[in-house]
């Protein structure tokens, strides 16, 4: 059982606000069900775990990658907006430190010269300046989350 | 063990790693370019990450997008293949720096094994036989006609900052050594802007021997025979095979102990080739370290049942060797071809594009290594290989026959391969008797090259 | 357990203001049910998606019907012609023996009943009838050539 | 050696005939049903003849028309695989009626070992163990009780005409077998018109094992050592591998010396397969000569280094065992998977149709045994097995999880199959440690059988 499997899954219905998920990996033997309390008591999401439906700790081999299936793939950006991609693989932050402001916002107005957050690679802290100019529609990863080359990081509305 | 690794590479030799990854219960992350997001290995991964565009040099070559996908995805682990990364001691440093384990030697080992002078004074030492020559330069005719007497005809005159063939000139008695010491070094000096010329042995229709060799961290080293790679176009190898048919059990034997005694030399762990060039009398003289595995590994998986990216793995996490000298034995014979998105007919130009119908050989000896399947596009960025087919049976005709069945059922559509060339490879007098060298291939199938060449 | 896949699934639901999304793919032997919480908008459609390309919503039922497809028969006989095929693979004989008349010829008309040629098999010279009324138009074998079952042997404008 | 054969079968077998052909150096020619007739084997054989519709009985399985091939296509033997007329002693006789080598044993023999009451004669008379039994109507309580006591229980009661289950009751005691006598007799009489019973010994919990003989026109007679077959799904096997895990090598000795015996004394040629059933204590019970090559011929390969089908044309065409007993080794341990276009979670109903994307696992120590492709339509005519997986190592724990990494690499879209059941079967405990019996498929996954049923 990993944990930290679901601690990421349960940051994730906190931040997609869901109720309930529900997965099914037959490949890995595995499958969870958790089911949060409905809005009005805040904390404490109830965590059910079914684990190891298969008869051994079956070959630990894994899912999809990002880039397999064709339904992974969301259709793509909002009309008006563009998708601002990180052009490294690293870490993503905010703020150029955890007691600094974000560097900016939704709804903030960035221009070419803006920088927008802090891409971490080989304890290098790149900043990552838009390039453009437009206005923040969507902030689309958390603050320390790992990402990839190519991942949309920003919805962007060009000015 | 590891619980967790990082693939650094791509292709047939990521897929290669993941299987052995599998095998062994290590959690794998492969890293992969924007040109390969679609290949299917991907999925077979724990994890994968991009890192880059297409470009190698942006993505499999980019030492801190590597380093930071490893440091994101928590691995304990990189495991670099072949060609990239993976005899860059720098990047074997770096991981070193970031606490992670290299599969492969030690940046030390890496750095003097890759130096060509560090590497032949390092065989002397060792007491492992080298091409003699003047070990540096050679000023007058006089020096020359010395050194040559002392080496014996034929001998090479070289340019010491050649390279591809100019300022070289091979000489057979005094007189031609004379005019080529003097038509070397005057080439030289137009091409490089340096006279200076060394003198070596010319080592005539050389056969490529090399030893496999396995060394620990606490310094255990063995050698699992040899490969003979002779059939080789312009220094690209096409064709190898296990055991090779010059060598006979006392020449592996003296080959394998000066393979260990060079690797002992260069403190060296992990897989590792060591070099050497055989010539028809038997002598054979080191060339040089591989401080990697090598696509041709698979053969030697073949005849010794020896998992060697498994042995990588474990040696890289502190296990000691798993077999002895005495354990490592060698069965039946075991011929690989390289199958390479090429057209042969046309000076061998890349031919990527999209697989379309494609059924590749299967049944008894038969082994194939590939990324590659019905629908898979080739993509333009990257080393033509698409896969290795080999074919391993109890003696090497019945492996060259099995080998020959095989091409011959190999369906592979929309994209031109080296598979033809194969078949007529395998099919020629001189492969089969098992006397063909270094030369064989420019020799007999260069009348294939030329046909046509492109604009530039 | 693929993380940003999740994630991107979360952020569709997201943007298309989903309530509840299912995904089952069996080529990856995954199945996925997110349920976010009830908001104020009544009308939350329940979305199913069965994904994973099309390898088992394309029904695997073979199609092609013991006589294979017909377009892999190259293009056929002339306009007003069949082609009368062996009933079985053995060698074609036009006459009952060396010495005999050919049964048939072209230009001949047949009828049913009319013996159009001998197929030798295991010995036995087995008489082909013609089973149908018509004129010979070409002979498509040479007498004593092998044949295949289904091999077209005769040409004929039918009555 | 044979200049020319036709190959009497289709699919893998078919394939697998035409690559051992290939590198004997011997012309083929397939015949085909039209329901093969896109099939890419056909094209790797020197002729194809369509000898019928796609119907079995009038393609495969009629005599005349492949005969009548065979005489067109003017060859000396026929192959037969497995299946079709493979164990069909009339069609090996009209083969020798017209002088063509059946590539099996002689008619006689076929007849012999295939008439169920004659084998087991043979075996006693070898002197192999047979399961002990009645040999014949039981008639009264008196008698019955007689015999169970003379071979102890648990014994089955069985309808003399009988098959499928009806009529059989196993009792494990004096009362039990009383009224089982009756139950079996009165529905015996119900099912099959017929009362008559005999008993046998009921063997629980057998494994499957068989040992694969090799014999010449000389009367050299060889065994390969043993597969076990346990994993069994309605007698039909899925997995197979070689060694068993129950066989050590003295009973290795007495399994192979008692299949020798029982070859000797059906004066057999050929390869050949004698199955017995192995009980919890080792004892062993002659069931069944299979006087063809088998399915599962690929893991004794695999371990022995031996090619059956090439030696099954050598011993036709009169060439004495290259092999003597004491040459046989053992090497490693094989294990395979029947890849079946079926659907095991709806009771494995046939999932014939057209593969879409395809790749088939490949790397170290696979063998894959297939005539299929991305793109192959797989008929709805015929058996639905597509293709067999072996991995072969060095050990039972690294073949399995070859094995297993192998499976979960193999991606066939467009149509079920057999690949998931092979999964959980492989990483289940039972079968890891090697003490599974007949019974395991049916005991641990039965529930993955009637989720759905059809219509009917």
């Amino acid at each position: 059982m990993d944990l930290n499997l679901l601690r990421k899954l349960v940051r994730l219905m906190d931040r997609g606000e869901l109720a309930e998920l529900e997965i099914e990996d037959e490949k890995q033997g595995l499958r969870v069900h958790l089911r949060r309390f409905e809005e009005s008591s805040p904390t404490s999401p109830t965590v059910q775990v079914l684990g190891g439906g298969a008869p051994m700790a079956a070959a630990p081999m894994a899912a999809a990658p990002a880039g397999g299936p064709a339904v992974a793939e969301p259709s793509g950006p909002p009309a008006g907006t563009i998708e601002f991609a990180s052009p490294m693989v690293g870490t993503f932050y905010r703020a150029a430190s955890p007691d600094s402001a974000n560097f900016t916002e939704v709804g903030a107005k960035v221009t070419a010269d803006s920088v927008l957050c802090i891409v971490e690679a080989m304890k290098v802290m790149n900043e990552i300046k838009a390039e453009m100019s437009g206005e923040i529609v969507e902030i689309l990863v958390e603050n320390g989350e790992p990402i990839e080359f190519g991942q949309p990081l920003f919805l962007i509305k060009k000015a | 063990m590891f619980r967790r690794v990082l693939i650094a590479n791509r292709g047939e030799i990521a897929q290669r790693i993941l299987r052995a990854c599998k095998e062994l219960d290590i959690e794998t992350v492969v890293v992969y370019s924007e040109g390969d997001k679609d290949a299917l290995y991907l999925r077979h991964a724990n994890e994968a990450i991009c890192i880059g565009p297409a470009s190698s040099a942006r993505s499999y070559l980019d030492v801190p997008a590597i380093i930071s996908a490893a440091e994101i995805a928590d691995v304990e682990a990189i495991v670099p293949g072949y060609g990239f990364l993976a005899e860059n001691a720098h990047f074997a440093e770096v991981c070193r720096s970031c606490n992670i384990k290299f599969v492969g030697p030690a940046p030390e080992t890496i750095a003097a094994v890759g130096h060509k002078a560090r590497a032949r004074a390092m065989a002397i030492r060792a007491g492992v036989p080298v091409v003699p020559g003047s070990d540096g330069a050679v000023e007058t005719e006089v020096e020359a006609l010395r050194w040559a007497k002392s080496i014996g005809y034929p001998v090479m005159i070289k340019a010491a900052s050649g390279g591809g063939g100019r300022g070289m000139r091979i000489a057979r008695n005094d007189p031609s050594l004379v005019n080529g010491f003097h038509a070397a070094r005057s080439e030289a000096e137009a091409c490089f802007g340096d006279s200076t010329v060394y003198i070596e042995k010319f080592v005539e229709n050389p056969r490529h021997v090399e030893v496999q060799i396995l060394g620990d961290q606490h310094g255990n080293i063995i050698h699992l025979g040899e490969r003979d790679c002779s059939v080789q176009r312009r220094h690209q190898k096409l064709v190898e095979e296990s055991p090779s048919p010059s060598v006979d059990p006392v020449l592996r034997e003296a080959m394998g102990k000066a393979a260990v005694a060079i690797a002992k030399e260069s403190n060296y762990y992990n897989a590792g080739t060591v070099e050497f060039l055989l010539d028809a009398d038997k002598n054979f003289y080191f060339i040089e370290v591989n401080a990697r595995i090598q696509v041709e590994h698979t053969v030697t998986e073949m005849v010794t049942g020896v998992d060697l990216i498994q042995a990588q793995l474990k040696i890289a996490s502190g296990e000691p060797l798993e077999l002895k000298q005495e354990d490592v034995e060698m069965r039946g014979h075991a011929i690989e071809v390289r199958i390479n998105a090429e057209d042969p007919e046309r000076d061998f130009q890349p031919s990527p594009g999209k697989i379309g119908l494609f059924a590749a050989p299967g049944g008894p000896g038969i082994r194939w290594d590939s990324h590659a399947y019905g629908g898979y596009s080739v993509p333009p960025h990257y080393d033509s290989m698409i896969g290795k087919l080999l074919a391993h049976r109890k003696d090497r005709e019945s492996a060259r026959r099995t080998m020959l069945r095989a091409l011959d059922e190999f369906v592979v559509e929309g994209i031109k391969t080296t598979i033809p060339l194969h078949s007529r490879i395998l099919a020629h007098s001189d492969f089969r008797a098992g006397i063909h060298d270094t030369g064989f291939v420019e020799r007999y199938f260069a009348a294939a090259r030329p046909v046509i060449r492109g604009g530039s």
